[in-house]
């Protein structure tokens, strides 16, 4: 495996990794089988929270607490507003899966074993992503997303930015026609 | 569910029956409920967060008064009276005595009118100032309660003073008073006057001017003039809704002729203009005492009334101003010891027929509003 | 205050000898202070009282003929008020156009109207519409059960311009009913439904008219005379509140 | 394991292709359309994954200032907010008119 | 022992807070500090809320339960453990369970970068401001399951209306501490900072409160933020889900024992974290008054003396308690109790007296006293203020903190960028439009 990244002390041992990992896994397929569905909002609010942690370990502070706040926060707060205002018990008692879903199984498993294949074919016998020598400060990782985002020399995202604020407004006034009981 | 090809696309306001749209919801404001003042039982029926109609179910404090008072002798009765409306005792203490003199044909001595108006205008700030405490309490002031219940105190003291009780006080007899006025009985309604005057300024400062009481209360439950009329809808209540009418100066009872005092009146009868009336009712009737107990003359307390009095056949309807609007009393005397009939007319009953009116699209929040702002009494609804 | 005092015609109620309420049953000799008569009156032999009271539970408000405490109440002192004829512009009006179904009539300095039950919608509202009376303050009933059209029906109206109170009466039978003044005063629409849970007075006509003080299935009138006071509607307390006594 | 020195970018690509695994799943064996919005919300924090662990790869060879995967991760998730609040739109209007959740009752183009 | 000494001399000495420093130890020291400090302020908040809500409302408060109810708190603590713990039938358990964990773990993690001292902090973060919105706003869902896993009408109203009022209230919270966060920029030394540390010593190289800083800007954005916190922790005129005089109760009700007692405790927990959000955006944090006007060693000394003087009379306002105590011998464990906790005020401030103590406590001195001064506003809203009514309450939260923290935001930036606004955006624009007037003439 690739050497120590020079300069950057690692944010946590790697059990740290394999314990958040196993989290993941584990909520991701608590979501997919609880029949209750505020059960599963809840094993994905713990999925979203590890991987905050994860994005930690990866040096993204700024992602991380995007994430707890739009998505843990946000998003999901959405999805227990929902679930709690449809009080769907009814749709509990009924047939959770549908009738293909061992297609769905099988379409799964298929393109698992194309990552698979992908994966080790390719690292017989060099590494996938050999790490460079650089390191980087993670105290400047806000304002490195902030240069990137509006500086004109960086590479500029602003047109990238003006696109997302106009994906969310349009978002908005859909979610809210599509609501509103009498137009 | 019906069919779905029926419901044309367009057809949006076909009534849903889930949790997030139920457009009827009938909800029970049961006779136990913290703002209720007392065992009211209210079926509000709601449109979400919209009050739609409501009906009031009342009777849980029914005890049959007026069937015990036709078992009574006219004088047993009276301490019957006071448990109507027991926040108010005084005052209808004062009416069922009115009403049987008048039947009588006798009149009170002058001394015996002037203690009766003190201690009937003292008891009218005993009423009001538990009015403001529970009111702002309902809605969500928690401080006021404990300003008013500290000065109504001082009532209080003067109650017992004077008759040994402090709420239901049976203090007159028919034909006058049965205590001569303890010595130092001026100069504690003296002390209380003036030390009163500042404390109800203190209200006016937590309240009058607080940006949320303003909120809550402005526009909230508006009746109107003609409305208060057709619904029989009385005292302070009236008032705010514009219509200068007080028994007290229209036909004045217990010489309040000769006392002057204002009567206030509010423009468009919300909630907020039913709290600055009796606010004001407050400070007049501070006025009345101050001149009540100036003038107090000498002379007897009780008139000449016969021990076991026989009122002669015939039937009388008298009124006064109760601090909740008109409390008549119909009394129909046979010639023997015991009343043939009487008949209480009680302000908050009558009043609170307009609580329909009041609370119609308003919110669920308002309706506990409204049935503060109506100072109900549910001993004197059930009677 | 009525200054002459007229001799004592019996007026409408009836003779005075009416045993005037219908006494529980007193034990005889025990000293029928009511409220003591009162606490004492349960079912079981109560130990204080001298004699045993008779046991049988007053269930079944039998009218017993107690003879009246008070022994025979001495004859009506002579001097008391009486009712007199009332004569004003609005009566002399009212005189001429209805004659014999009306009957002013002022008692104690309070002017009423004796109404026959045939002309009560009309006069009410008239009363209303013309005379300006705009606010009923009270409708309540009185039950003479003498009388063959036994009971009393009063409201008391007042105007606010003319500052004046007047009450009308009229006289109907058991069983009769009255035509609703709910359209003329809403406050009526509590009030009749009060005098009907009390009385059993119907008045056709009337939004909703179910009882109002007392629970819905509860069978008899409390305020009419045959109602005794110990009474109480035993199968609906045994029903709902599940006491078997009923009391 | 001694090999254990440290993680590769490898480790977090194979988690996030688990994760998308599990998303592909739920969204095509369930029934109920919110556990299907969430296997969808599992997907997209997949892809998240990947394009983190991709920019960590890409500073260490192109210096610190080399964040692109870190800001396309924030543009996928305002998408992903903007996804949910939209199909909980259409979850909620669904519903009032269908009575129910379930996707394979959702057969008509027109109702 | 010696050697422990120059261990903590070398820790007390270091610049960095003990997370950067990337030190495990005094990381989980201080975490612990922090925790035990943070109980000992919730314990003393209740015995405060409920004296000083007493004497506004002219009545005494507890008294019973040691000297002038010092310890009622104690006691009602034991009460909530020993209480039965009901779990409704029919609730779903494990959802049940898990609720007040969640907002304890809202409540408290916020801790983990509230900055007492340039190195009194769990750890400083790179995204501090961002990390306290984003768990304060995880509490939202602890509300939202409690609500629903009472299995019972009026809980689940009670909860969306609660969660409602605080997701809408986190909008308007996060306007005004952008605003902040864009005042932080405009010092040479950084570039704008997330991190909590970083905002103060911002305020301090800027040498005023970023409150007074664009006169009228700095105190509309601590407004908005004073009005939206108060939201956000369902206190005083917004705490409309538990006083419910209306039909809705609260969502804990179903809650008993000791799990209402998280829900209690998650509730001032969460109003001390608020709380200090706002006193380190906007009133410099730990900087002590006038940091800059009176700076110097005499004024500095002179500053230094205040945390002793503080708790020098809080012990003399204790001993004229016990003097003013009835003489009653059923008084006396209480005067000896109200004596003794006298006295061990009166020792503090005498220890805050020595000079290295001195120099250490002054920051953590100002930052609690700040934090305190918020609680008593908390304290005297609840006291004052009637409720708002539900769409009242979303009217203000809607209707007016956003578009006004939008508004400030604007012209906070246009403002702190007022020069380049004017050589890059003004002049061009008015010389082009001269220009193109002179032309047509």
């Amino acid at each position: 495996m690739n050497p120590q990244i020079a300069g950057n002390p690692p944010v946590a041992t790697p059990y740290f990794f394999y314990g958040l990992a196993a989290i993941m896994i584990i909520g991701g397929i608590l979501v997919i089988t609880r029949k209750n569905a505020v059960h599963s909002a809840l094993a994905l609010i713990t999925t979203l929270l590890a991987q905050a942690a994860l994005y930690l370990m990866l040096y993204a502070p700024f992602v991380a607490g995007v994430q707890i706040i739009l998505y843990a926060g946000g998003i999901m707060v959405l999805f227990l507003f929902v679930i709690m205002l449809i009080s769907i018990e009814r749709a509990e008692k009924e047939r959770q899966f549908n009738k293909q879903w061992l297609v769905g199984i099988a379409a799964a498993a298929a393109l698992g074993g194309l990552f698979i294949t992908v994966y080790t074919a390719t690292t017989k016998g060099r590494v996938l992503f050999p790490e460079g020598r650089t390191s980087y400060v993670d105290m400047q990782n806000t304002q490195g997303i902030a240069n990137l985002l509006f500086d004109q020399h960086g590479g500029t995202y602003m047109f990238a930015f003006e696109i997302a604020s106009l994906l969310l407004l349009v978002a908005i006034i859909g979610a809210v026609v599509m609501a509103k009981k009498r137009i | 569910m019906t069919d779905p090809r029926s419901l044309s696309p367009l057809d949006l306001d076909t009534p849903d029956k889930t949790f997030l749209d139920a457009n009827e919801l009938v909800i029970n404001m049961g006779p136990q409920h913290p703002a209720t003042h007392g065992v009211l039982r209210v079926i509000l029926r709601l449109d979400g967060e919209k009050v739609l109609g409501l009906e009031c179910v009342i009777g849980y404090l029914h005890r049959g008064v007026e069937k015990i008072a036709e078992n009574r002798t006219y004088t047993m009765f009276n301490p019957y009276v006071d448990r109507m409306d027991y926040v108010a005792a005084v005052s209808n203490g004062l009416g069922y005595c009115e009403a049987v003199e008048r039947l009588l044909s006798v009149e009170a001595p002058p001394r015996a009118q002037y203690i009766r108006v003190i201690l009937t205008e003292l008891n009218r700030i005993a009423s009001h100032q538990l009015w403001l405490g529970t009111h702002a309490l309902d809605i969500g002031a928690i401080t006021p309660l404990f300003y008013t219940f500290r000065d109504r105190e001082e009532i209080l003291k003067i109650f017992e003073k004077y008759c040994g009780a402090r709420l239901t006080t049976h203090a007159f007899r028919i034909g006058g008073l049965q205590y001569e006025a303890y010595d130092g009985f001026e100069r504690d309604v003296k002390n209380f006057v003036s030390f009163v005057k500042p404390k109800i300024d203190e209200y006016e400062e937590l309240l009058t001017t607080n940006r949320i009481w303003l909120e809550r209360t402005k526009g909230v439950g508006v009746i109107s003039g003609k409305d208060c009329i057709a619904l029989g809808v009385t005292g302070p209540v009236l008032r705010a809704s514009g219509v200068k009418w007080d028994i007290r100066k229209a036909q004045p009872y217990a010489n309040y002729k000769n006392f002057d005092f204002e009567i206030p009146t509010g423009e468009n009868g919300d909630t907020y203009d039913r709290y600055i009336v009796r606010m004001i009712e407050m400070r007049q009737s501070l006025r009345i005492i101050e001149q009540a107990v100036e003038g107090i003359p000498e002379g007897p307390i009780m008139a000449k009334v016969p021990k076991v009095m026989k009122p002669p056949v015939g039937e009388v309807y008298h009124s006064i101003e109760a601090p909740k609007g008109e409390l008549g009393y119909f009394i129909v005397s046979d010639g023997s010891t015991q009343p043939y009939r009487v008949r209480v007319r009680p302000p908050s009953f009558v009043n609170l027929q307009a609580l329909d009116l009041m609370c119609r699209d308003q919110l669920v929040a308002d309706v506990i509003a409204v049935i503060g702002t109506l100072d109900i009494v549910l001993g004197e609804v059930d009677r | 205050m009525p200054d002459e005092i007229k001799s004592p015609p019996p007026p409408p109620p009836p003779e005075n000898e009416k045993p005037t309420a219908d006494k529980p049953a007193t034990p005889g000799g025990v000293k029928s202070t009511p409220s003591g008569s009162v606490q004492s009156q349960t079912t079981t032999t109560p130990t204080e009282t001298s004699t045993p009271p008779k046991p049988a539970a007053p269930a079944t408000p039998a009218k017993p003929a107690a003879p009246a405490a008070a022994g025979h109440p001495a004859p009506p002192k002579p001097a008391g008020p009486v009712p007199t004829p009332w004569d004003s512009p609005l009566v002399a009006k009212y005189k001429r156009e209805y004659g014999s179904g009306i009957n002013p009539l002022t008692h104690l300095g309070q002017n009423y109207f004796e109404v026959d039950r045939s002309l009560i919608p009309e006069i009410l509202q008239l009363l209303r519409d013309d005379e300006k009376f705009d606010y009923c303050v009270d409708l309540t009933a009185v039950h003479y059960p003498k009388r063959e059209r036994q009971f009393d029906v009063v409201w008391v109206l007042y105007s606010f311009s003319r500052n004046e109170r007047i009450r009308v009466k009229t006289q109907i039978a058991d069983g009769e009913s009255l035509p609703s003044s709910v359209p003329l005063w809403a406050t009526c629409n509590w009030l009749e439904r009060e005098v009907y849970d009390m009385f059993g007075i119907k008045f056709d006509g009337h939004p909703d008219l179910k009882r109002i003080l007392l629970p819905d299935g509860w069978k008899g009138f409390p305020l009419r005379k045959d109602y005794g006071i110990l009474q109480q509607d035993n199968e609906w307390v045994q029903i709902n509140l599940g006491i078997e006594s009923g009391q | 394991m001694h090999a254990m020195t440290d993680i590769s970018t490898l480790h977090y690509l194979v988690l996030g292709a688990a994760l998308f695994l599990l998303g592909v799943i739920g969204v095509l064996t369930r029934r109920n359309v919110v556990i299907v919005l969430m296997s969808i919300e599992l997907i997209l924090n997949a892809v998240n994954l990947n394009l983190v662990a991709f920019s960590r790869y890409w500073q260490s060879i192109h210096g610190p200032s080399a964040l692109h995967g870190q800001v396309f991760a924030i543009f996928v998730i305002t998408d992903a907010a903007a996804e949910a609040a939209v199909g909980l739109g259409i979850l909620i209007a669904f519903f009032r008119n269908k009575e129910t959740v379930n996707v394979d009752e959702v057969n008509l183009l027109k109702w | 022992m010696h050697a422990l000494v120059q261990y903590i001399e070398s820790y007390l000495s270091s610049d960095k807070t003990p997370g950067t420093a990337g030190n495990w130890f005094w990381a989980t020291v201080y975490v612990l500090l922090v925790f035990v400090g943070l109980s000992i302020a919730v314990i003393a908040m209740n015995w405060l809320e409920r004296k000083i809500l007493a004497h506004m409302q002219v009545r005494l408060g507890p008294m019973r339960v040691g000297p002038h109810g010092l310890l009622q708190p104690i006691a009602d603590a034991l009460k909530l453990l020993l209480k039965e713990d009901i779990i409704p039938d029919g609730a779903d358990k494990v959802v049940f369970w898990i609720a007040p964990f969640i907002v304890v773990l809202a409540a408290f993690t916020v801790f983990v970068v509230v900055p007492f001292g340039p190195t009194h902090a769990i750890t400083d973060m790179n995204i501090g401001i961002l990390f306290m919105l984003g768990v304060s706003s995880l509490s939202v869902l602890g509300i939202v399951t409690a609500g629903w896993a009472s299995n019972s009408h009026y809980p689940l109203i009670g909860a969306l209306r609660s969660s409602a009022q605080m997701v809408s209230y986190e909008v308007a919270m996060g306007l005004a501490v952008v605003s902040a966060i864009l005042m932080t920029s405009l010092n040479e030394s950084s570039t704008g900072t997330l991190s909590m540390i970083g905002i103060v010593e911002a305020q301090k190289a800027q040498g005023e409160w970023f409150l007074f800083k664009f006169f009228p800007l700095g105190i509309i954005a601590f407004a908005i933020f004073a009005i939206a916190m108060v939201a956000e922790t369902n206190r005083a005129p917004f705490d409309l889900p538990e006083a419910e005089s209306e039909l809705t109760a609260g969502f804990h009700t179903e809650y008993s024992g000791f799990r209402w007692s998280l829900f209690f405790l998650a509730e001032y927990s969460a109003m001390i974290a608020v709380s200090s959000i706002a006193v380190t955006l906007w009133l410099g944090g730990w900087l002590r008054p006038f940091p800059n006007l009176l700076h110097g060693t005499t004024w500095d000394l002179a500053f230094s003396f205040i945390p002793g003087i503080a708790f020098l009379l809080l012990g003399a306002m204790c001993f004229y308690n016990t003097a003013r105590m009835p003489k009653h011998p059923l008084f006396k464990i209480q005067t000896i109790g109200l004596a003794g906790f006298g006295a061990v005020l009166a020792l503090i401030g005498l220890v805050m007296f020595l000079p290295p103590v001195r120099e250490r406590v002054g920051d953590i001195f100002w930052f609690s006293a700040k934090v305190a001064g918020f609680m008593y506003l908390y304290i005297w809203y609840r006291g004052t203020f009637p409720r708002y009514r539900f769409d009242q309450l979303m009217k203000v939260g809607w209707k007016v903190l956003l578009p006004t923290g939008l508004a400030l935001l604007i012209c906070t930036a246009l403002w702190a960028m007022r020069s380049e606004v004017w050589t890059q955006v003004v002049v061009p624009v008015g010389m082009g439009f001269a220009d193109f007037v002179r032309r047509l003439l």
